[in-house]
């Protein structure tokens, strides 16, 4: 089983990184760019065949390295 | 007094910080291995500087995990000293043992030099001997510095006193908010900044504004 | 097994010659991982087969000298048992494909030079040489190679402490990123690479093996086509991380006696480090490539042969050593693995799933590589009278010559880079070398890089001595001895007989000074073909210098300190503005003979220099090169905060301020010392005349100009953020991947 | 419209990054895990009501700026 783990920034703190990024578009002279966002993929191989014991692996994996719950909020996507 | 470096892979401030204290104190600390289960038993506990696990993932997110962390958060809640230094901040904030999180520079590059720095707190084991307002160098390096926490954790924080230090009005060198470069925990045990003061402890090197702090651990741990 | 056809023999960057040789001296025809093995270890970056005859005229000796050029770095004697060990490396063609990962890349594999010697990294020097900077490309290169130099040294905590930038249009398609690593070690604790004796287990230690850069080394010896940047081999990706949990495994072993020899996997990797270890140790060696950690599955034992993963070590150990070394790389968890064994059989065999894919007799791979006499012309060096064309504002000239590319402050780069991690840092960027205080000492070596590559298009032989002389003088400048020297010489296509001239004059330049000024190479690094579709860049023979100062107390920094110190300047002053920054920046004309170096006079002025350092006459001085003497004061005010009054008189010419005659410095020294130390210099037959004196708030030129010093420092400091702001293209370095 | 631009490193290409997360893992007791790689998202949002033009847009911007396309391949998701 593969899982995909989206990690973003919680609305409210600020991404100096989305904002450059943003920033760098316009300058590149895409004028339609509203809001840039920066975030990571973390893609994790499980050996587990299980799909409900998978996702409870990775959520246990989020809590504990994988986000920042100060700061970062967290999806999955088990496939 | 008796005290620990922590030596994590890729710590890489671990010997300035033995060094300082050595020749500041004239006490040896003991290295004590990331893997190993215990810190002796001592009365300051140091997370060195440096790039814990390469830094990967978030700087100080894997060191926060690692074995000895265990020990070192039961010491902290006991009261023993604890102080982290630049990687050791991000590590302690990591380990939701200070508040808030330290994210990379606004400024989005590493920035090596020096900051003046203006101790806002006098009141604890690690800056008894500077006085409040007090303008000290320090030097900084580091990538991710950017101390963030939601308001009202930064008004308690300033409420209760627990901001030991701030970057000089103008030479905040990351974009933390508020200006802070340094935390206390609630009990004032537990001490984060992100500027160097074992880098500060020899005129030789330019500043010796650090160590005053060395010098206030030996005061109140002896 | 794919046939060999010319067309394979080609790609791999043999001649048919070279292939017929190959042939004889295996008395066969080789297979495809032989050939590739070949071809490697035939390619000029290994085997400096264009140069190796001419490095020969390098004065390589001293007393000094523990360890000269042929080992991984080379080591010199600095006293109480301590050696310093060091080397300069060029990563160019990486880097100008993927900046950051090449620059990384380059940082982490010279600090592998210095650390198989037994040594630990204690500083690092980069030299850099970019396109002009309105090319497109040069900002998003900029970025990259700093935060990929930046992104290694700092987390391997080793302080990046100085170097040199240019920016020439002859660099567009071809930059230069030269680092340079300065180790420290125990003289009877120095590591070699000769794999001696038979039966003595080959170990395998660090990452593991991709199909990272395969062919690196054979790139890196080709020359660049456009549509290389399009064939894109596999980028080496750097991990700084391993790399320092690396140095720590290999240091901890080294403080046993388990090892006999120990060689980094650079160039080449695999085949390079195992058939030197084997050659330098008149050994054979046979490889199992089964026991090879591996990293991607299917590999086959070309590539693995051929793989630059990086971070990788090859140690011969005492036999029976291997459970005890094993516990330490486990310890720092690596990959740690026996992978062979040395034999008496002077073969390099090696086995892949139960075949024998290579059987080479080692000396094949090494000493019998070709050795090229290329043919060369030796274009005359430029020459003429240079006179400046108008009558240029002196004031609007200095500001202008501040905030140029090439002279204007690098703090934009160097507060990149972590200068003070290991809090020995007494000199950081920003002066006329590093100074580095040995830990626990009093004593400290001090290091810096130079070359001027305009003055050596000119004329290679005088600009690389002047090259050398630049090196020892910045040494000079802070008071150090300097002892020996690293080069790194990068050129064109040694096929083109100009270029071969170009080498040859510029080895021939830097034997001469290196002997006049007992300075000898220990250590180097030939980086060729830098050309791109058939411009070849300016001849850029760098040379990182290294010096001791044997008490701290006795040591000098430019920044003027007292008011009312007496500016001396040492040296004979004749004007010469051929090739000089002023004529390029103000008349953008590139003429001219380059300012002649004369080696008795260089060391004359420095001994005499160092002398007032060491007796403690002066603690400030500023050596006088790109921009001449006023640019040198205005230096000197800037990091002094405090300015100066020169009362020049009629001398306030343009030649006489902005030309670049060599051998000078500035000294400041107490009023109170200024007639003894002119009354020295005259019985010394040396030429010194009072400039002025330091203090205010300003630069004044009597009747010629008053600028204050805070005026100097925004056009000084202004440059480099200012080009720099418009990084849209370079936003993204690869290790962000945050 | 709202544009995901996936970024992640091609095959082969090594990932120190991903390699030290599934280390990390591993230390704190996920045994089923295999290899771990990582990527980077980048959210953006597009004035651009037409979507051939807003996928064209962003594919420019991924070959300009967002990927580092000597080692990184991207893929894009619009909604
Ligand atoms: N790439 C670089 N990295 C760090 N420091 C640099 C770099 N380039 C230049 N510097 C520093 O900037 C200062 C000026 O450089 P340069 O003009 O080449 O000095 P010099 O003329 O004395 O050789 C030196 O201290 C040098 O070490
Ligand atoms: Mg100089």
């Amino acid at each position: 089983m593969k899982a995909r783990v989206f990690v973003t920034l919680k609305s409210g703190v600020l991404d100096p990184q989305g904002k450059a990024i943003g920033h760098a578009l316009d300058n590149l002279g895409f004028r339609a760019v509203g809001e840039v966002r920066q975030g990571k993929i973390i893609d994790i191989e499980l050996a587990e065949p299980n799909r409900e014991k998978a996702a409870a692996a990775v959520k246990s994996m989020c809590e504990k390295l994988l986000a920042n719950t100060v700061i970062e909020k967290y999806e999955i996507e088990l496939k | 007094m008796k005290s620990a470096v922590i030596v994590f892979p890729a710590s890489n401030c671990d010997r300035d910080a033995h060094d300082a204290i050595l020749h500041v104190t004239g006490t040896k600390p003991h290295m004590v291995w990331h893997g190993d289960s215990e810190v002796p038993d001592v009365d300051l506990i140091v997370l060195p500087g440096g790039f814990s696990y390469g830094d990967y993932l978030r700087c100080g997110a894997m060191a926060a995990h690692s074995h000895i962390m265990g020990d070192v958060r039961r010491k902290a809640e006991q009261g023993v000293a604890v102080l982290g230094i630049c990687n050791g901040f991000q590590t302690l904030t990591e380990a939701h043992l200070l508040p808030g999180a330290l994210m990379r520079n606004a400024g989005l590059k590493f920035v090596c030099r020096e900051v003046e720095l203006v101790v806002d707190e006098s009141q604890s084991a690690f800056t008894r001997k500077y006085s409040r307002g007090e303008r000290l160098r320090f030097p900084v390096a580091h990538g991710e510095g950017n101390f963030f926490a939601s308001d009202d954790v930064l008004d308690r924080l300033e409420g209760e006193g627990r901001v030991a230090f701030r970057y000089g009005e103008g030479d905040n060198p990351n974009g933390s908010a508020r200006n802070i470069a340094g935390i206390l925990n609630e009990k004032r045990n537990v001490l984060g900044l992100m500027p160097h003061p074992e880098r500060a402890c020899d005129p030789l090197l330019g500043s010796v504004s650090g160590r005053a702090m060395f010098q206030s651990l030996l005061e109140s741990l002896s | 097994m794919t046939a060999i056809t010319p067309e394979t023999i080609r790609a791999h960057g043999l001649s048919a010659e070279e292939f017929v040789r190959i042939r004889q001296l295996l008395g066969r025809d080789p297979n495809l991982v032989e050939l590739g093995i070949f071809s490697v270890m035939w390619s000029e970056h290994c085997s400096y087969k264009s140069t190796r005859a001419h490095l020969r005229r390098l004065p390589v000796t001293g007393p000094q000298v523990i360890q000269g050029p042929g080992e991984n770095a080379g080591v010199v004697d600095i006293g109480d048992g301590d050696a310093v060990v060091f080397k300069m490396e060029s990563h160019n063609h990486p880097s100008f494909i993927e900046p950051y990962q090449g620059a990384a890349t380059g940082v982490g594999g010279i600090m592998r030079d210095v650390f198989t010697m037994g040594a630990r990294p204690v500083a690092m020097m980069n030299a850099l040489r970019f396109g002009a900077p309105d090319h497109p490309k040069t900002r998003h290169l900029v970025a990259g190679v700093v935060a990929g130099i930046g992104g290694y040294g700092n987390c391997m905590g080793v302080p990046t402490v100085g170097g040199e930038v240019n920016f020439h249009p002859s660099n567009n398609g071809n930059i230069l990123v030269n680092a340079m690593c300065v180790g420290l070690a125990r003289r009877d604790r120095i590591f070699k690479s000769a794999a001696e004796g038979a039966g003595n287990p080959v170990v395998y230690v660090g990452s593991k093996t991709g199909r990272d850069g395969i062919h690196g080394a054979t790139m890196a010896s080709a020359e660049f086509n456009a549509d290389s940047e399009e064939k894109r081999p596999t980028v080496q990706v750097g991990d700084p991380f391993t790399e320092k949990l690396l140095l720590e495994a290999c240091l901890e072993l080294m403080a046993t006696d388990a090892i006999i020899a120990i060689q980094d996997m650079g160039a080449a990797g695999l085949t390079s480090s195992s058939a030197e270890m084997a050659g330098k140790g008149g050994a054979g060696i046979d490889l199992d490539l089964d026991r090879v950690p591996q990293r991607e599955s299917g590999m086959s034992a070309y590539e693995m042969l051929l793989s630059e993963s990086q971070e990788r070590m090859l140690i011969v150990l005492k036999p029976g050593r291997e459970a005890g070394a094993e516990v330490i790389f486990r310890k720092w968890e690596l990959d740690f693995a026996v992978i062979g064994m040395t034999t008496d059989s002077g073969r390099m065999v090696v086995r892949h799933k139960g075949e024998l894919v290579a059987d080479i007799p080692v000396h094949a791979l090494a000493d019998e590589a070709p050795v090229y006499r290329r043919p060369f012309t030796a274009r005359p060096p430029a020459s003429g009278e240079i006179v400046p064309a108008g009558t240029a504002d002196i004031e609007s000239v200095l500001l202008q010559m501040l905030g140029c590319p090439d002279l204007c402050s690098r703090r934009w780069i160097w507060q990149q880079y972590d200068y003070s991690v290991m809090t020995d840092t007494v000199q950081r960027p920003g002066g006329d070398a590093a100074v580095l205080r040995v830990n626990g000492a009093n004593k400290a070596i001090a290091i810096t890089t130079d070359v001027t590559p305009r003055y050596c298009r000119a004329d290679p032989f005088e600009g690389a001595k002047q090259a050398v002389a630049e090196a020892w003088r910045n040494l000079t400048a802070v008071g150090a001895r300097p002892l020996a020297v690293t080069d790194n010489l990068n050129f064109g296509n040694p096929e083109r007989p100009e270029t071969m001239g170009e080498i040859i004059r510029a080895i021939d330049g830097i034997a001469e000074a290196c002997r006049a000024l007992s300075f000898p190479v220990v250590s180097g690094n030939c980086s060729l073909y830098n050309e791109t579709n058939g411009e070849p860049i300016l001849p850029t023979p760098a040379i990182g210098g290294v010096g001791l100062i044997d008490d701290l107390a006795q040591m000098a920094t430019i920044a003027f300190k007292r008011t009312g110190d007496v500016l001396i300047l040492i040296g004979a002053t004749h004007g010469h503005l051929g090739q000089s920054l002023y004529l390029r920046e103000i008349e953008h004309r590139e003429e001219g003979a380059a300012p002649p170096v004369d080696l008795m006079v260089e060391k004359r002025n420095g001994d005499f220099v160092r002398e007032l350092i060491r007796s403690g006459r002066t603690d400030t001085v500023h050596d006088i090169s790109d921009g001449g003497l006023l640019i040198a004061v205005a230096e000197m005010a800037m990091a002094g905060g405090m300015g100066a009054e020169l009362t020049p008189g009629k001398d306030a010419t343009i030649p006489i301020l902005f030309g670049e005659d060599q051998a000078r410095y500035v000294v400041a020294v107490a009023a109170s010392k200024a007639e003894a130390v002119l009354a020295d210099a005259t019985s010394a037959g040396i030429p010194a005349l009072v400039l002025g004196r330091a203090g205010g708030g300003a630069l004044v030129v009597q009747d010629v100009l008053s600028i204050p010093v805070e005026r100097l420092r925004a056009a000084h400091e202004s440059w480099f953020p200012a080009f720099m702001s418009d990084e849209t293209r370079t936003l993204l370095p690869a290790r962000d991947i945050v």
